[in-house]
């Protein structure tokens, strides 16, 4: 009673890490948006899949490895996190070459959920 | 309605800002309320206040800081900024720099959140 | 939903993506570049023509006129920036840049 | 004798107008590099091609219109324009619904010229 | 001449472009988001397997490193940057931003 | 050989500006001459020294000044600048601000012309 209710926030991860930053900056929006107890989710589709790619080494190029920090996003309480298994089929991926197991779903799923959310911020 | 505007793109090198322009002047011509302005990402570089645009051009900062004035809260998110050289120092007029906390009240207080990049 | 496109058909795939999520009926607006996807007589036009059997398609007016498109795919509404704040009234907003 | 030989550029336009400005300031560039009297040419490749479509009004989007300038490249000396007849067709244009009339030519021909080149700029 | 890709294949057209205008034998190098060009087991992987007929095929190692790839597909090979200056030195370069 | 470098995007936005740094070391080491580096169009924004990324990141601009103190050329452009806030003010040490005839110069002198963007 009187207390507001939650926004529905929904982080729709579609570009690949490094090349840009988007990724990225896109994680530090996500990390600081989880501390405001909103009902936050992040899905990941098209390129955007590759950013949970295991295996990850970027010393060689010198710029910074942050999928750690997306496997670390349950501690955060961030825990609504999904993918789309289109995206991974056509790049080869199963959720096995993941870093972390997000809920995987059909198009349409996510189109529903999409359709859910009052925010939808895309990166 | 109230509207909050997400900027991730710089001026001039692509058409999004220009598209945010637009897209706010009609929805204030429409009397919707601007919740607030956030530049993210190289959206940033949308504040600085030496931008020199050649005179028969449109002045873009000009633009972002005149919606300032009239009252409009114009964010620059500090962590991008500071890796695209834009502080206190550059920063236009009517315009402040503050964290992504800001965004995630315009994303909680706006009945919708429009967000242009490229 | 309303799905927002900025780029050119011809050199992105980000309408492949939209159409893939986008549900029945969902609007689709584009703008900036996006607009070159609305010229007729382009090899994408096949494409827009079966878009247009699920979704009503804008297109900004001032981007289209910008890039000297004089002819328009039939059934696309052509449109202007209190067009696109009146869907965005109505709709929430996916920008599929 | 003596004199330096002309160094061979050419500007492989790629990108269209308008949406980014990496068509007007590669106008700004073929301009400058123009005066130096080296053996420039422009080539106008897929979405490049609509850099060159006739009737574009750009008042209403409060931008530049700057095809005009592209017409005006003879006055600058810049004859050698070219351009890829399958990215005028993929675009369901023809050589009239341009404001110049550059050579048309097949992609092998566009890339053996290419070859050709000391210099190739992208924009 | 050396063509250079730096984009996703899944987002951009760019490697399709690049096919249509590079000479038979001219090398490509994949660079940045390029690289995910080469990731075998994707549905890229035919026009990959393809283009190899016609071009040797280079991708910087720090960018396929970076993005986790462990498995590229075979007939790529896998480069560092003097390796991306020494075929400079023998060849222009077109990059297909 | 004499390599020319043209950047046409700007820093940490997009890998460009780090995929050049590296050709350029390698090119360096394996005995080139870098005739010069010239930022055009976003490429202008990695010359701001007011530049300020977190301190477990790479420095990408003062990357590009320390190369200039090497005695390489490091010349930005300055009508792209003044777009996007670029001036002498806030200009990394060792680089100059100068207009497209310059990357002619470097056209015409380098033996390769090499050019990094999006």
């Amino acid at each position: 009673m009187g207390e507001k209710e939650k926004t529905k926030i929904m982080f729709v991860m579609r570009k690949p890490p490094h090349g840009s930053i988007y990724a990225y900056e896109g994680l530090e929006a996500i990390l600081i948006m989880g501390a405001y107890e909103q009902e936050i989710s992040v899905v990941f589709i098209d390129d955007g899949v590759f950013a949970l790619k295991r295996e990850q080494d970027t010393k060689p190029l010198g710029v910074k490895e942050f999928s750690k920090t997306f496997a670390a996003l349950e501690d955060y309480d961030i825990t609504n996190i999904y993918t789309d298994k289109e995206s991974l089929e056509t790049r080869g991926l199963t959720v096995d070459d993941l870093i972390i197991k997000p809920k995987v779903l059909e198009a349409s799923e996510i189109a529903k959920m999409m359709e859910e959310q009052q925010v939808l911020l895309p990166f | 309605m109230k509207f909050g505007i997400l900027i991730q793109d710089g001026p001039y090198n692509h058409e999004a800002a220009d598209s945010a322009y637009n897209f706010i002047q009609a929805a204030l011509e429409r009397g919707h309320t601007i919740q607030g302005i956030f530049f993210y990402n190289d959206g940033v570089i949308n504040a600085t206040k030496l931008m020199e645009p050649p005179q028969d051009d449109r002045n873009i900062s000009k633009r972002w800081s005149d919606l300032g004035a009239k009252g409009i809260d114009i964010i620059v998110c500090v962590a991008a900024a500071k890796r695209r050289g834009i502080n206190e120092d550059v920063l236009i007029p009517n315009a402040r720099i503050s964290g992504l906390g800001q965004l995630t009240e315009i994303a909680i207080e706006s009945d919708r959140l429009i967000t242009f990049g490229s | 939903m309303l799905h927002t496109i900025n780029k050119s058909p011809f050199v992105h795939k980000n309408l492949e993506s939209c159409l893939r999520f986008a549900k029945k009926g969902d609007p689709i607006m584009l703008y900036e570049d996006g607009v070159y996807t609305v010229a007729a007589g382009s090899k994408i036009e096949p494409m827009v023509a079966e878009a247009l059997k699920k979704h009503p398609i804008y297109a900004i007016e001032a981007d289209v006129k910008a890039r000297g498109i004089t002819k328009v795919i039939d059934g696309v509404y052509l449109c202007d920036y209190y067009c696109f704040v009146a869907l965005v009234e109505q709709h929430k907003v996916y920008p599929w840049f």
